[in-house]
């Protein structure tokens, strides 16, 4: 099956390494937790496994393909996601529309996003009057629609109540089940993170307890 | 159907005479005449670079240097009228005492008077060089304003700053009652002004219409066209005065 | 000020009595400026978006000859289009002088850079997390620009309404390359500046006016159509 | 295409020869245009701020009177003025017409517009919290319209450039109001004009290039100052 | 002493109301936990209570007078915090510069908020560039600065780091030993929530635990 590695991958900043990672594999199926104080380079990591950073030295790899940003086989959540500017349901269609789905599929599909997020009675709102947890909720379930083989989410329960941590974990579960892999950042400790497979640790700038 | 472009000076078409003149030929022949009004230069200038048809301006130095360099052919006299002096009501400078234009000139810069000048090289603007160097008189004096427009806009200005001017009689006429102006000086032989139609020359420019250009230029000079152009009038004043010399 | 509310009565009469020839007029001011802006706007949009979301050798030289270029003279691009598309000019063979295309090309020329700066400014204005969420999403380059325009339609709208008037109230090139042919080169502007010429300054606001109304009704449409989008300022 | 090469060497040689014509011509241009932007520039941030920040009754019909305002050709406001100003005019008095102060005022409202609707979109670009942060940190309103108007400042800075283009190239206004008198309100543009008429285009186009020129070491200047600021887009 | 109260307020969005609260009280020094869930309107009332939202009924005052936005006595930290795009210590001075401080006092309390927050090294660095924890903590010593009496604070902790935790917690004893008045949101439990005063719960529209 594949995975996302990534070799010899550093970034610098105005003449200071933040972080240099000499080997790093997101296998499929396996859920990750990576730690750090802040500022040690977690949202960055992401953003280079991404492709959306481009890293100062070294490759990232999706199988034995290099990354690249767009084909939507690599999903990250952004710490504080952006949403568009039109309604809740419109957001979660974008997404879709690059699917070529039937418009039953579709519907049924945007139904059930919605209704995860507990958003259906806000189908028609606007994105920007959202609580915090309502954005991240949504955001959520948009990468949900997107069906990526790896996630990469920064701080995806930072806002959410109780409760709907909960129901991300059945839905980090539901993931697993169909062979994605998972890499999450939490400051917080709790349930959902007993349900990980592997701790990784940012710290001065290396990345470690990655066992390959 | 046919169309046939003639360019001219902005005086002439502001006059309102083409108006007048064009609608009879288009009716008479089919050929819709689309017309071009710009400063003298320009108008010459789009015959030179064959962008129209026919010319019709009122700058006898510049026309004939446009035939001789053998952009234009068949250089016809259509019409006249003639140059005037007007300033303001009262006439501080006292030009109606006057007997040549040169002197007329010359006591405007005696008695510090302001005087407003096109100073856009056209035919107007030619004519009053010509009459300051008669004049034996270096410009620019005190009063001398060049302002590079059209000869409406120096009318107004004129007004405004309450000055002289040198105008043609047919945009004088056009719009005196709307200026605080009267006329203080007319007649000199020196005031002549002249219209000339020359066609654009169809060796350097084998696109241009000739045929229609030849045409109007002869509808214009015959006694047709020369009956209307007498015809033409402004609260019951003639602007031109037909001078063709043919038929 | 009496006389111009004369001659505007009268001008706006003469528009509501349908006199063939003012709407003549009208039609070839609108139909040009109409045209030429919507010729510039997909390849304005394209630039825009490309100099605020990508780096790329040769990007800061756009810009600053783009912000110089806002400076030319309309009557400047009107010369220098006459003397390419004039008989003696490389393109004269196109016989394009004096007609309606040579005008839209003039203003197509006077509204680009207006709208480039605008609309760079307007996705300047879009964090570029939005650009990284659609791509990250599986959007492609094109849906990503489809996206972010909307994000900032109000932006946009304002670029649009700000080059339309440019070059509707624009009177040196259309009057260089167009020639003010009655009846079909004429615009509104280069019949003001004719009035104006002959000293009918009157007749010349009341055209103006004219414009103003027609302009008015165009803005009302598009403030209309734009409608609920301006209140969501809140988040 | 020889000739204009030519030309405009020559016009830019003048230009470094320091021939006092050219440059007088040019300073008043300068000044003029100059002048009339920073005057115009507080009530235009003002307005567009508080177009942006505030809800008030009128807003709509602000924003589109402005918007219809842009259309208005600027020989109209030219008119205008001249029927204003001139000695049977209501402030005749002043024997402001054929001034340099009477095109500043031409000008001033020529540009105010085009600021308008570009800081109004430029502000809108700006979330409504910026808004809230500041003004809970105990900002009075104007640091706030201060700090906010910094978060945009290359969309004002866009802004300035495409106001100061629109007058520095206008001639409509400058013609009727100053009168291209020479020595006193000639600007670059009306001798452009001049010597358009007078069908010497190469002369025309050399000075449109002067003009260029100055246009583009001025905006090579505001870029540099701009430097840094722009390459932060991230986050 | 005085204190930040609420009568009768109430705020509805297209015909339902999100919650009505017919009074409340927010006495100095004390810290209380607004607790809620996702869209039960925890943001809302902040933003009601410190003058930035207008309530759709009632008034807010602080002690006898009216409200006012501006005056910098009620400081709302939003949930996302907005920082301009400025270095970070431009961020941190454009408060000071409300407050007609001498030089060196002034420079002296930019050093002292920047050391709290963890950021004196990146005193130069664009605030655009911080991390997500960065973010939170300058925007918190930002406030600090403003010195109010009364603090709303939207999840203030979401995306800090542990020790970032711990420091948070001894600037809320700071602020509250110097007679200011707390009031905080949260999702996550843990040692600082166990040092407040009093728990208030949104609700199905009413604000619950107001023991006044
Ligand atoms: N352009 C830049 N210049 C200098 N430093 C930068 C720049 N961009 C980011 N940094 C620094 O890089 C570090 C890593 O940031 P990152 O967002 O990856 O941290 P993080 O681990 O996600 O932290 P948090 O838990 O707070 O979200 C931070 O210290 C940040 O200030
Ligand atoms: N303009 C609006 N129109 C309709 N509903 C709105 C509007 N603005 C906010 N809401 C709704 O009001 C509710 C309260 O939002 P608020 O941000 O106060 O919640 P919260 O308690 O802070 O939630 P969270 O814990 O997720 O931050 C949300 O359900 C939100 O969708
Ligand atoms: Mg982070
Ligand atoms: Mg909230």
């Amino acid at each position: 099956m594949t995975r996302l590695s990534a070799e010899n991958i550093s970034i610098r900043y105005g003449g200071k390494t933040l972080w240099q990672v000499d080997r790093l594999v997101l296998p499929a199926s396996r859920f990750i937790h990576l730690q750090g104080a802040n500022g040690s380079g977690k949202t960055t990591l992401m953003k280079v496994l991404s492709g959306l950073l481009k890293p100062d030295s070294g490759k990232v790899s999706v199988g034995l393909n290099a990354l690249k940003v767009g084909d939507g086989r690599v999903c990250y959540l952004h710490q504080h996601p952006y949403l568009f500017d039109v309604t809740v349901r419109e957001n979660l269609r974008l997404v879709l529309n690059s699917q070529r789905l039937s418009k039953k599929e579709s519907v049924s599909r945007l139904d059930e996003a919605m209704s995860w997020a507990g958003l259906t009675e806000l189908a028609g709102q606007s994105a920007r009057t959202l609580s915090g947890g309502q954005r991240q909720a949504l955001a959520m379930a948009r990468a949900w629609l997107c069906r990526p083989t790896f996630w990469l989410l920064d701080e995806p329960i930072a806002s959410l109540d109780t409760e709907a941590v909960l129901r991300f974990g059945d839905l980090v579960k539901h993931i697993l089940d169909e062979g994605a892999g998972v890499l999450l950042t939490a400051h917080q400790s709790g349930s959902l993170l007993s349900m990980c497979h592997e701790s990784w640790v940012l710290k001065e700038g290396r990345l470690h307890g990655q066992s390959s | 159907d046919a169309q046939l472009r003639l360019a001219t000076t902005t005086s002439t078409y502001n006059s309102g005479l083409l108006d007048f003149l064009l609608p009879e030929f288009e009716a008479k022949t089919g050929v819709q005449v689309h017309v071009i009004s710009v400063g003298t230069g320009a108008a010459l200038r789009l015959g030179q670079d064959g962008d129209v048809d026919l010319v019709m301006t009122h700058a006898p130095e510049a026309e004939a240097a446009f035939v001789a360099a053998g952009y234009g052919i068949e250089p016809k006299a259509l019409m006249y009228n003639d140059f005037v002096i007007v300033g303001p009501l009262n006439d501080p400078s006292g030009l109606k005492e006057v007997n040549s234009a040169v002197d007329a000139f010359t006591q405007m810069v005696a008695r510090d008077a302001m005087f407003i000048s096109r100073g856009d090289d056209s035919g107007t603007h030619i004519k009053e060089n010509e009459i300051w160097h008669a004049a034996n008189i270096t410009l620019p004096f005190a009063g001398y304003r060049a302002v590079g427009q059209g000869m409406g806009r120096v009318l107004s200005i004129a007004d405004e700053l309450q000055a002289y001017a040198l105008t043609d009689r047919g945009t004088w006429l056009a719009m005196k009652s709307k200026l605080d102006l009267a006329l203080v000086y007319e007649g000199d032989e020196r005031l002549f002004n002249p219209y000339q139609v020359i066609l654009v020359n169809p060796e350097r420019h084998p696109h241009v219409k000739v045929d229609l250009a030849r045409q109007l230029s002869d509808w214009l000079v015959s006694t047709e066209g020369q009956r209307l152009i007498n015809a033409f009038q402004i609260e019951g004043e003639a602007l031109f005065f037909a001078s063709a010399d043919s038929e | 000020m009496e006389s111009i509310s004369q001659a505007t009565f009268d001008a706006l009469a003469l528009l509501l009595s349908g006199d063939a020839a003012l709407w003549g007029i009208i039609l070839v001011s609108f139909k040009v400026s109409l045209t030429a802006l919507f010729l510039a706007l997909p390849v304005a949009l394209l630039l825009g978006f490309a100099l605020s979301f990508w780096r790329f050798p040769g990007h800061w030289m756009i810009v600053t000859l783009n912000n110089t270029l806002l400076s030319i003279p309309t009557v400047v691009i009107g010369l220098i289009l006459v003397l390419l598309l004039s008989r003696n000019g490389p393109f004269g063979d196109l016989r394009l002088l004096f007609t309606q295309p040579a005008m839209i090309l003039g203003q197509i020329l006077i509204c680009f850079p207006l709208l480039v700066t605008m609309l760079h400014a307007a996705y300047q204005g879009v964090s570029r997390h939005a650009w990284e969420t659609a791509r990250t999403l599986g959007c492609s380059r094109l849906k990503t620009l489809w996206l972010i325009t909307r994000e900032v339609k109000f932006a946009v709208l304002a670029a649009l309404v700000a080059a339309f008037g440019r070059i509707i109230a624009e009177v040196g090139c259309a009057m260089m390359v167009g020639g003010n042919i009655a009846g079909y080169t004429r615009t509104i502007t280069t019949s003001i500046a004719l009035e104006t010429t002959k000293g009918e300054y009157v007749q010349g606001i009341a055209l103006g006016i004219v414009l103003l109304v027609l302009a008015l009704l165009l803005n009302l449409l598009v403030g209309m159509s734009r409608g609920r989008s301006i209140q969501g300022v809140s988040q």
